[in-house]
């Protein structure tokens, strides 16, 4: 089973008609996702890589959603969040990059308000190998295994799941973050999710410089965390950028540099591979 | 360098910081905009004429000056205007009222990325850059979004901060407004440093610091400004929907996401290679957006060019032809290092290979052959 | 009757919720108000003259009135200006472009009690009495107060109510303003009936409902309109701080709290007497504020009068003192029964009885002796 | 221990200055109700009633406050709530009447997301006799026993409770709902607290006409409470009122009257007393 969605996970996809929704879906269905909904306003009664759309997501309830995969455009994100947080479907996965960060907050906290899972925005979805995939990874990437991966950025961790693949091992839940300033699910929601999974055995963490998640996530593994983790960490010959303001520079008081990140994870006892492939390695 | 944000932020001219602020009723100096010197106006008051570029420290590098009559107004915005100060060039200036300052405050509201709430902090040592202050002289509040802001913030901090009274009611006025101002406008930071009292007891916001979320704009067509730190090349590379950085090295670099982009310019610098730029071809499956690419990359001139593609929704075979048609219709005789993983790879190196251009099928062969290419010992 | 509520609400008349509407961007039909025929300005199409008044089923008592030149209107509005329609005086008139109807629709949003939300409900079948309207011809949704309006809701109602796509998008426009109106303007109810489709397919407010809860009037001062459905001393009552309702019967009331009152009234009615007037004393500990009391009772000319007072806060002694007071200075000839219980109760029945004021301590006997002294066998 | 505060909770009064504040303060004292603090802005560091003031609720904090009676004016409301929700405070309490019921409908939702319970606006509070009172009840007219009363009204709570204690029996809990439109704690979370409590064996509900609480309440009565309940409906003789709008008028059923909260109560099993202090003879 995996830790957040499983092969009874019934899948809804809002915006399902649009370029994103209609070829993802697709391959959702191929992977053996169920996906057993869609939406687009004006094109409910028709279908569509064989899945019935509506024009509603209240429509849709009585095939009794578990998670919707929003893909919509950026402008209209706002309105499906709450369309699904309002229906109570209980994960909420927004693959749609460009969402305004006031808008993410805002879905956020009513998330949470719901007890409701946000995954995202702008991140590649989330995969229990073998059971269900809600999100844009390719299909081919996975091996079922014990290696759950949790990472802020999209083709870095097709990447790095296929180095684990090409080792011979496998995985058993992978999740894509999204790169965005405030996204849902973080890497100490997934560390307890990983954490309490029978089915993992290690964890990987994918991080990039910015923010100082990965530092937080390291503390949080030197106090709870019994799984052995790896992790790698992306923009490290990154020059110095501009910083976006005076206010959250001092407040992140310095962290948020690869040397940061690297160091926090170390002293947690976490490896840190110099390239993506070397996690398979780091893993063994 | 990006992080793998898709949007980025946009920082507002002061001028359009306190056109703002004047709109959500935060008390700014009397002004207006200039972009000549014959544009001052007469005036019965001292006035303060400020260079509107995006950078700080305008005021150490010269780039304020004051008048007291209209000939000095015009004599300093004729000595302001085209001139380059650290590095970006005076093209508008804001004459405003010279302020009679008693005291200097700090106020900003922007995102805290741990929490994923806005952070409000203040300060009665403001006028220097708040990284200066001591910690301890700086107040600080997190608001729960749902909820906003509300008085009870403001008297927590103007209680914090020890302000008298009459200082603590326009205060909390100010902060109930800069908040108006971050929420309605999508705001990264809003930020007044200094934020005056005058000599007569009166706030007044005697800079802004604005800076927009860029995704938000589609809210917010009224802002069309252009980041002065981006190169030219950087500017067309946005013009056409590119994530794209330029760099000081001579490694081409396209690579299909923000993160796998990242990890290719670390990799090479690994190997001791010298990027050249950063490009993240996104995730279309078009030859076209390819050969766009191959042409912004070109425009840099590197040495050698290195793509780095792990296909998904980007297929290998639409990427190698890519380059193919690119490699053509630019005439590029460069060497090209290609690195073509997942879907319909095999495809695409067949294609690459009929080419005469290296293909692998992993990212360190690639890396090294490049970083050879280029000549790095 | 109010019900133990402090506030109550206020209906605006249709001109002032047009004027509402179109400030938050709701298409009304074009018009003005006029208080007399020589206001009526020339036009070049048909017109309805409406009469403003706070009461259903206008047009079927004659209250509008249709004319097509500005002759016609000035005739209507002669005629209109002055009469009373439903007992409810005619002093102002809206002028307004005739629509030309194709259908009529219903929207209004309120408060729902039970579930303590904002209820949207639409029908298609507008333009008469929404209870008289079938129940599955009205589509409902409960809003989440913290979420408010989002699209989405308006994509249900629209798809429930079988709307075509060129009318769904201007409904929805419709509902996301009537939300803000709903929310800004502190409404217990905004209705739109009939929600007009000319046969230009246009959508249009063709009258507008709007209910405000009193007690937000703090944060609207412009609204200043007196319920017509009160009485003369009914608003004197209210301009003085009491909830008074007048009725038909000859017992005077005084109690305090909205509760207790109501059920001295209810115990008056059990024993068949008939009670004058409802009057809550409030919370307060004043002389005063009984004197001024028994003045409003004493202009509704009751037979006999009761008070009924259970001491907390208002202390006995000081409402016996204020009833003396009052029998003296307004020289109370009729019966006064008094039921004086809680804090100085003994003290307050010691100075009535020494004035010869009938005082108990309980309720019942005080009911018992009062319908006695007016009469009823 | 009593259903929602007992002896040991510890009470700040906010606005505890104005002229509510200061006299219902000393009364609270009086009854024995731990008051710990007061806050009143620009007053911090002064006392009242042997209670230390303070500027903001925050402040209060290390004092442990585990409810809060607001006492402060009705535009003065909002904030005021939302500064003891900030804060955690569990228990919020309301006194002010003529607050928007817009403003209250938005503090409840806010109290609701964080767990908090809301008692009012509009209401005299809630009392644990013998232990904590909270609002503004008289102190005198209670007795310890085992009858729970909730009321939507003032003084008629004190004639009913008043009755009661005359009557020779006494009172557990007594909670005043409020009379506004939209009120925080309802008959059916009353009913579930008293269903609860070990200390109370009877249930007084005092009602009014408008709305459909009581209706509902008597359904709830119905399926899940075993207690005696009796009950008083105050203005079965109101002429018909206005109705405020049709929309409310339609929604609520033709419901809201005395006569159908009288027919609910008596489906229920429940006995209506005919005057408030007939009340007393149907607990007996």
């Amino acid at each position: 089973m995996g830790a957040i969605v499983n092969k009874d996970t019934k899948v809804i996809v809002q915006g399902i008609t649009g370029h994103q929704g209609k070829f993802h879906s697709g391959e959702m269905v191929k992977f053996g996702t169920r996906v057993v909904a869609g939406t687009s306003p004006g094109k409910g009664g028709t279908e569509l890589n064989g899945i019935p759309i509506f024009n509603t997501v209240k429509e849709t309830l009585p095939l009794g959603p578990d998670a919707t995969m929003i893909a919509v455009a950026a402008p209209f994100v706002m309105d499906a969040a709450l369309e699904a947080i309002d229906a109570g479907i209980p994960t909420v996965y927004i693959l749609t990059e460009h969402v305004p960060f006031h808008d993410t907050m805002e879905i956020l906290y009513h998330c949470k308000r719901k007890g409701i899972t946000l995954i995202g925005p702008n991140g590649p979805g989330i995969t229990a190998v073998g059971e269900c995939k809600i999100g844009i990874m390719p299909n081919h990437i996975f091996r079922k295994g014990d290696v759950a991966v949790a990472s802020r950025s999209g083709t870095l961790t097709y990447e790095i799941v296929d180095a684990i693949t090409r080792s011979g091992m496998g995985e058993s839940n992978v999740i894509g973050l999204g790169g965005d300033p405030v996204v849902g699910m973080t890497f100490i929601d997934a560390l307890k999710l990983f954490e309490a999974d029978p089915n993992t055995k290690k964890i990987v963490l994918v991080g990039e410089i910015g923010g100082i998640n990965e530092e937080l996530a390291a503390e949080y593994i030197k106090e709870h965390v019994k799984k052995k983790v790896v992790a790698y960490i992306a923009g490290r010959s990154a020059p110095p950028g501009k910083r976006m303001g005076h206010a959250g520079a001092i407040v992140e008081g310095g962290r948020g540099t690869a040397e940061s990140k690297i160091k926090a994870f170390n002293e947690a006892g976490v490896k840190v591979a110099d390239y993506p492939a070397d996690i398979a390695i780091l893993l063994e | 360098m990006p992080q793998s944000r898709a949007g980025g932020f946009l920082n507002l001219y002061e001028y359009m910081g306190k056109q703002i602020f004047s709109k959500f009723g935060i008390p700014v100096p009397e002004g207006y905009v200039i972009h000549g010197p014959e544009e001052v106006r007469s005036m019965d008051k001292d006035v303060v004429v400020k260079s509107q570029i995006l950078i700080g420290g305008r005021g150490k590098a010269g780039g304020i000056k004051f008048a007291s009559n209209i000939d000095e107004a015009r004599a300093a915005a004729s000595t302001l205007l085209g001139t380059k100060i650290r590095g970006y060039s005076v093209n508008t200036l804001l004459v405003e009222e010279k302020l009679s300052i008693a005291k200097e405050y700090y106020v900003s509201i922007s995102l805290n990325r741990t929490e994923r709430k806005p952070l409000v902090m203040a300060s009665v040592a403001g006028g220097v850059e708040i990284e200066s202050v001591d910690p301890k002289k700086i107040a600080t509040r997190i608001i729960d979004p749902l909820t906003g802001y509300s008085d009870y913030v403001g008297r927590e901090l103007t209680g914090q901060l020890g302000l008298v009274p009459e200082e603590a009611s326009q205060f909390r006025n100010f902060l109930k407004r800069l908040y108006e101002v971050f929420e309605a406008e999508d705001c990264e930071l809003v930020e007044i440093n200094p934020l005056v009292v005058t000599s007569s007891g009166k706030m007044v916001a005697a800079d802004a610091k604005v800076v927009i979320d860029t995704d938000s704009l589609f809210k917010h067509t009224e802002y069309n400004v252009t980041d002065p730190e981006k190169t030219t090349l950087e500017l067309e590379a946005q013009g056409k929907g590119y994530s794209f950085v330029e760099m000081d090295g001579d490694i081409g670099v396209i690579a299909n996401g923000a993160g796998l982009t990242m990890a290719t310019l670390d990799a090479l610098t690994l190997h001791r290679g010298k990027p050249r730029n950063f490009l993240d071809l996104g995730g279309t499956d078009s030859v076209d957006t390819v050969v766009n690419a191959f042409e912004l990359v070109m425009k840099a001139n590197p040495k050698v060019i290195l793509v780095n593609i792990f296909g998904g929704v980007t297929k290998c075979d639409t990427v190698a032809t890519g380059i193919t048609t690119a490699k053509t219709r630019l005439s590029i005789g460069k060497p090209i290092v290609v690195r073509l993983s997942g879907v319909r790879e095999v495809e695409g190196r067949e294609i690459l290979q009929k080419d005469g251009i290296q293909a692998f099928s992993q990212m360190m062969p690639a890396i090294e052959a490049v970083v050879k290419a280029a000549g790095v010992n």
